[in-house]
């Protein structure tokens, strides 16, 4: 049965060689992509999708509408179909956005976006064929005048190219501009804490300016209305920063630049590079400004390399991030918690290692998260669960991971006791409450490729724990006032129950008439109640016993 | 006794009737306001207080508490009965009407309340007819009148006067004994009036088991104060037996306003002494430290009135090496009746004791 | 006794000398051999025996501390003296030669060796002169000759003679009283002393601190059994205050070799049952129970002796229901005395007890 | 600074959209490929290299000399040097193999090799030019009798290509056929349980016949000799098995096969299919057995997948394992640990999912274990530390993620008190011991594309614990081989030191003479030494109590 195994010469082993394509890779890799076991795959295939269609819209400036149906088929394996009014795809670039690995307008380009390699749609679609052998569906309609362009089309992995099996331009397709796309996938469906559902809940919260259709597995609807009408700003490109960059792809950068001079280079190609600067650097790298950077040396790049750490330059500019905002993330957190009480905060963006980011956190507290299912106020013990943690990166919902995320570390690293919550063995805070934290950057560090986890950086625990903080100080605030006119009423009713007991008690000792002392106290606590009850009683210094 | 009490309430109801805010001034029973007085040897209270309001939230319900032990203890007067502390606590439970709250809810509150009126009216716990714990014995060439009784300390067999809870009414009739030994645990007593102890050297013994009751330490006192007897104290080799003859000795931090009625300046400790320990070879029954014990001796050692006692120090220094104690039983293992014929005998007459 | 043990030895060292393995027969101690008696009323034990042998690498330790506790013992005997277990513990302790190994390293040891040599020798412990605790004091119509002193309970002012471990040796002279009340609060026993409750009464108060002495035990069974005394009990309303009576009346598990003369068949629990916390409304001092008084509850409404007894079933229900226990000193906040003047009186009246 | 953002429609989307290299997406996500932080690149660097070596000497079989350079130039880079003396590479391959990620023999090809993907060696070189901006320098021949080619090259990510600076041939390069390769990267040297140091034990153990030398960072020399004059067996190819195959690539497989009909193809693409099953299988899918296989369509294909999970076929042939076999890996632990107690077991291959695979463990115990650093018998607390667990995969080591594992989580699942061990927590057992374990196939399941952790199947823990628990038996039975005998010495002197004690006190309590007991007793004792010591005592119902 097995071929018999030889001695091989470095003849026979340059035969075996062979170019391995890309899709090969990841068809045998899929874990990689997101795609480890049923459950996850499902929401993989939705999350891909989803998240493309709100970029889109955002790109083009359209208020999203977007409607997901997962329809089971047979056992473990489910219909998924996607659709959105977004701007649509230009018919020759559908194939490739499709049914190309590695293919898109979003990698690396200095700007933040939810996705950000090019690769997770196509993923789906490899997924797809490769587990139920069917081609993924594609409707387009990027004018609304025009007809609907459909392709079915799967993916030929030995040459990572779009195989198309059938095409057609059809009268009653999409009723507005937008995509649509249908796969049929194996997957699992379940309800939990990192199911489909909850991944559909968390985006709507993070999206309050979109209408969110969704019909689960079990042919359940939600329907999460736009309680927004303005669309977030878009964030702006940036170029690289010089301190963020390694020295290989300064070299790769500087011999495919278009500028001429080594000076126009720096000041082109990169932000926050002036001429001053960019001499500066040349003088350092003893390289002639006016020297062409496409003959530059490999030794000369690393003096240059070098030259350039030593340089003083302006942090990178931030308008490239696009923070939801506060008053959006307000709104849609309240919109799905229905909590008595809810706050965000949006910080200022920050820089680690030359990318910008920016967090935001948000709080919810009290109202339907105090109740059971069925409605009732829940009991003090009850609603003393640990508080649900909400995490995003570039406004995606991260749902796998979060004991190892950093967003995750530093909410825990929160001295919560001092906001007046417990926090039983240092973990997170416990109460009826949701804790929503969102990163967003240019370059998100997440620790796999799954996107699931964000990394450890000091720059970033440190400024989500401020964000945090923040939020976690106003709930306070709002906490600690209930508690006091709670109390003034507490305080007012104890006295006036002490009262009779210790005119009682004062009869008993010294033979006097008990209503005289109860008329006595009465009157005093008339004449003086806002100042017991306010300040806890008569004078500063003994009221510390 | 009831005149102070009804004084304490008057004061009290003047204030109400007259629509002020009823206050009171309690000593206050901190470290802070506690002294070592080198000249007469005892732990004593200084002469700060707090006030104490009726209308404020933070004062309220201790104020109800201590007046509704000064009515108690008012009742107790009038009947001419005690109760125990446990007592007290349940005899001023009641919830007030409308509410969840009771008077008290932890006998602590109502121990604290008990403290609180014996500053205030200065009187002890015994003349307010409130009675701690009762424990131990006592056997020797006494006679005393209790209760009309006359009571002759020689003449129990084996089992001696038990010690009630107050001695404060009992009377000296008759005081053979020239000192009075005193222990803390009961079995070692027993071996004592087995070997008629008492009988042959002219003495008293007493035990309590472990820290020595209110009525133990009055009794101590008087016989010390009143009948000059000294008093000679045996404990086990540990930071607690440490601590039993330090509060004999010297009072206790939380009762030092009565120190003077309580502890016995005179008191000398007999042993275990780490000394004792190597003289005896009671090394072999070590008992390791555990962390309680090592907390313990740090305090201990830190006690104004062994800081600057040499002797002490070095009795502390040797326990920290040993880091380990020894208890009083271990000397058994000497000979049955070591304690009595020889180990006391000896240590009394080359007077080798610490003060 | 001296011969006693005398002839335990000699049974093992005819065997030593013969060069044959040196064995003993040991009454097994488990649950497993205890009866309850319906017909005494007495748990007893059964005649399962163990053979316990020297050159056994499992029984060898075991082996020599019970020789070693007949010396210890017979040594006593020829002085005429008496230990605690904690002293037999100190007195039986010695490193083996060249060696880092001790006769015993724990008094759990050497209280289980003295257990063995009871049973072994069909002795009391109090005969082997070894003693337990010493606690409690006694008061009542009684004259006593102890040690050829002559005491008279009666006259012993506030303080009561103290009950000493061992009362094998005291005689009853004269016996006035007509029951006994026993109780497991030394400040109930001062509240019915102060009370002169034993005068009005004509009877006899004993107390102890929680769980009764052995010497209270034999002194209780002593009335009841040579004096026909009856004997009542009060104790808290809680697991641990039924357990204290179940011990009294039917004796122990782990004593129950010597039932016959520890045990007390014709008891009578006075109080506090759940009929008593409602009738004297003593409801509002419940205290919780916690996950240790269930575990205790449940095991003792399992006993053998209450399994089919519907009165104490029908206790243990509604305990379980209250999920709560009361203290007996609860009664308290009904009136200082109204333990003596009300609720014993009438209880004792209405036959209102428990078997 | 920043480019306006403005609204996009489809027509501006689709000019954004661009091909991305797979160097370009390695080269940013390069913590997929083991360089997430300095101190793991020096170690990923020399393990591809060092992995590549062995492998090529086992292919030509040649018993590999491999020696492994490591020296500082300044701080934080390292020039690396790895050279053996396996059959060389061809000329025209070294660019691709070198500078060209996804190039490789091993990719897929249903056999046990250390590499898989082909993407190691040429991700070293892709990350040393990214850190120093420096080449790769390769020497190699072929032929001993020819001269040593020398070529320095880069590799252009935007293409995915090589790039060469300079190519000579050398009179004086290597004296003996093989490979060398001298990478400059930006590095971390530590010696810890992740450093290189380890990982070259670690090797040494598990190549027991190969000499290796190794020069690390601190310029400390190890030379690790051969101890076995023999190669372990080649593993043979396997094709896949069916019942391991899922239906994207078997419709792939279907379109690209010589084989003229479907009957043929299932026989001829696929192990373990005679002429029987194949008719069997198109029969149940419907399908004519002389169909064309290029001509299926997909629901054909789905029905024929649909079909091979319904016949019986045998299992994989597991001739394409080679695990390194009992007596091999006992030597090489031996070797490394100088203990005193070696135990090794090689388990049957299995199959997981079509794959077949095979575990192997060993442990090593006391001796250079139990002692402390300066060579004395440490005290019995202070071998009470956990063991020490190594873990291969394909006779790799695996250095990080250890409590991730499957291999570990197998370990922990022993119930090491059954063999005498402590364990507390439930987690490695306590002890002066090595355990190792080695896990082969064809296709090893990874956690990530890291290679550092295994996947938790439950049919390869089980194997796993089979394993181990076999080695820990044996090993059980030899310490308590030696414990008994120490103990019946202490139960001997145990009587001796009685028998005085209770002459002693039985002549207090009767009166009569010590002596003549102690004879006596001593007398028995003498008689029934080998019974008492033995069984303990002398009866057994009363020995219970």
């Amino acid at each position: 049965m097995a071929k018999e195994a030889t001695a091989k010469t470095a003849e026979t082993l340059a035969k075996e060689q062979r170019a391995i394509s890309v899709s090969e890779f990841f068809e045998k890799n899929r874990h990689l992509l997101g795609f480890d076991n049923p459950t996850k795959a499902l929401l993989t295939v939705v999350k891909e999708a989803v998240d493309n269609s709100l970029d889109a819209c955002e790109e083009a400036r359209i208020l999203p509408d977007v409607k997901v149906i997962i329809k089971p088929l047979e056992e473990n394996v489910f219909r998924v179909t996607i659709e959105d009014n977004g701007p649509g795809i230009v018919k020759q670039q559908i194939p490739h956005i499709f049914a190309r690995l590695l293919y898109g307008s979003k990698f690396g380009r200095g700007k933040q976006s939810r996705g950000q390699q090019g690769i997770g749609i196509s993923a789906a679609v490899l997924y797809s064929q490769l587990t139920t052998g069917k081609p993924a569906i594609i409707y387009s309609k990027p004018d609304k005048n025009k007809k609907t362009h459909m392709v079915e089309l799967k993916l030929d992995t030995t040459k990572n190219e779009p195989k198309i099996l059938k095409e057609e331009d059809l009268e009653d397709g999409l009723k507005h501009t937008g995509t649509k796309i249908i796969l049929e996938i194996q997957g699992k469906y379940i309800q939990s804490k990192h199911s489909v559902d909850e991944y559909m809940r968390q985006t709507a919260i993070m999206n309050p300016h979109a209408n969110i259709r969704y019909e689960n597995a079990a042919g359940e609807k939600s329907d999460w209305k736009r309680t927004v009408d303005k669309l977030p700003p878009l964030p702006k490109e940036i170029k690289p920063h010089p301190h963020g960059v390694e020295m290989g792809i300064l070299e790769r950068m500087a011999h495919n630049t278009d500028s001429r001079t080594v000076a126009n280079f720096m000041q082109n190609d990169f932000c926050r590079v002036g001429s001053t600067s960019a001499e500066e650097m040349c003088r350092l790298a003893g390289i002639a400004p006016n020297a062409k950077p496409r003959e530059l040396t490999s030794e000369q790049v690393r003096k240059l390399y070098d030259a350039i750490q030593k340089v003083k330059l302006m942090r990178p500019p931030t308008d490239c991030l696009a923070p939801i905002g506060e008053k959006m993330l307000e709104e849609g957190l309240k919109n799905e918690t229905k909590a008595e009480f809810v706050n965000a905060v949006t910080r200022d963006p920050v820089v680690y290692r030359g990318n910008p980011f920016q967090i935001e956190a948000a709080i919810a507290y009290g109202g339907d998260l105090a109740k059971t299912q069925s409605g009732e106020v829940a009991s003090d013990e009850a609603v003393q669960q640990p508080a649900k943690l909400i995490r995003y990166a570039n406004k995606m919902p991260l749902l796998y991971e979060q004991s190892s995320c950093a967003l995750t570390k530093a909410v825990q690293g929160v001295t919560w006791r001092r906001y007046g919550m417990n926090q039983p063995g240092g973990g997170l805070p416990h109460g009826p409450a949701v804790i929503a934290v969102h990163i967003c950057s240019t370059w998100v560090p997440y620790t796999s490729e799954g996107k699931e986890a964000i990394a450890s950086y000091p720059e970033i625990i440190e400024e989500i724990k401020l964000a945090v903080q923040e939020v976690a100080r106003s709930l306070f605030q709002y906490v600690s006032g209930i508690r006091k006119t709670e109390d003034r009423a507490k305080r007012q009713k104890l006295f006036e129950v002490y009262i009779p007991e210790l005119a009682g008690d004062l009869a008993h000792l010294t033979g006097e008439k008990k209503e005289k002392m109860e008329e006595g106290l009465k009157k005093f606590l008339k004449k003086n109640v806002a100042k017991i009850i306010e300040e806890g009683g008569d004078n500063g210094e003994a009221a510390k016993e | 006794m009831k005149k102070k009490l009804t004084a304490f309430g008057k004061t009290i109801a003047t204030q109400a009737a007259a629509a002020e805010n009823p206050t009171m001034d309690v000593p206050i029973r901190a470290l802070s306001n506690i002294k070592y007085d080198k000249g007469t040897g005892l732990i004593t209270m200084g002469e700060k207080t707090a006030k104490r309001f009726f209308f404020n939230i933070a004062h309220v319900k201790k104020f109800v508490q201590t007046v509704a032990v000064a009515r108690v203890s008012k009742g107790l007067s009038e009947e001419n009965k005690s109760m125990s502390l446990r007592q007290v606590f349940y005899a001023l439970r009641r919830t007030l009407p409308g509410t969840n709250i009771d008077i008290v809810d932890e006998q602590t509150e109502s121990d604290a309340a008990v403290e609180d009126l014996e500053l205030m009216t200065d009187a002890l716990r015994e003349q307010l007819r409130i009675n701690a714990n009762k424990s131990g014995s006592v056997a020797g060439k006494v006679v005393i009148e209790d209760r009309g009784d006359t009571i002759d300390w020689s003449k129990l067999g084996s089992g001696g006067w038990s010690v009630p809870s107050n001695v404060e009414s009992i009377k000296f009739k008759k005081i053979e004994a020239k000192f009075v030994v005193y222990m803390e645990k009961a079995a070692m007593w027993e071996r004592l009036n087995e070997d008629k102890f008492w009988e042959k050297h002219n003495c008293i013994i007493i035990s309590s088991q472990g820290q020595a009751t209110r009525g133990i330490r009055r009794l101590l006192q008087r016989l010390s104060t009143d009948h000059n007897l000294p008093i000679y104290v045996l404990t086990d080799f540990d930071p607690w037996g440490f601590y039993i003859y330090s509060v004999l000795k010297f009072g206790s931090i939380s009762l030092a306003h009565i120190s003077e009625r309580l502890a016995i300046p005179k008191a000398k400790f007999l042993g275990l002494s780490a000394d004792d320990v190597e003289r005896y070879g009671l090394g072999r029954h070590k008992i390791k430290f555990k962390d309680v014990d090592h907390t313990r001796l740090k305090q201990i050692e830190k006690y104004a009135w062994f800081k600057d006692n040499k002797e002490w120090q070095r009795q502390f220094e040797m326990m920290k090496k040993m880091s380990a104690k020894v208890e009083l039983d271990a000397i058994v293992s000497k000979g049955i009746s070591f304690i009595s014929e020889k180990y006391l005998p000896d240590k009394i007459k080359e007077k080798d004791w610490l003060e």
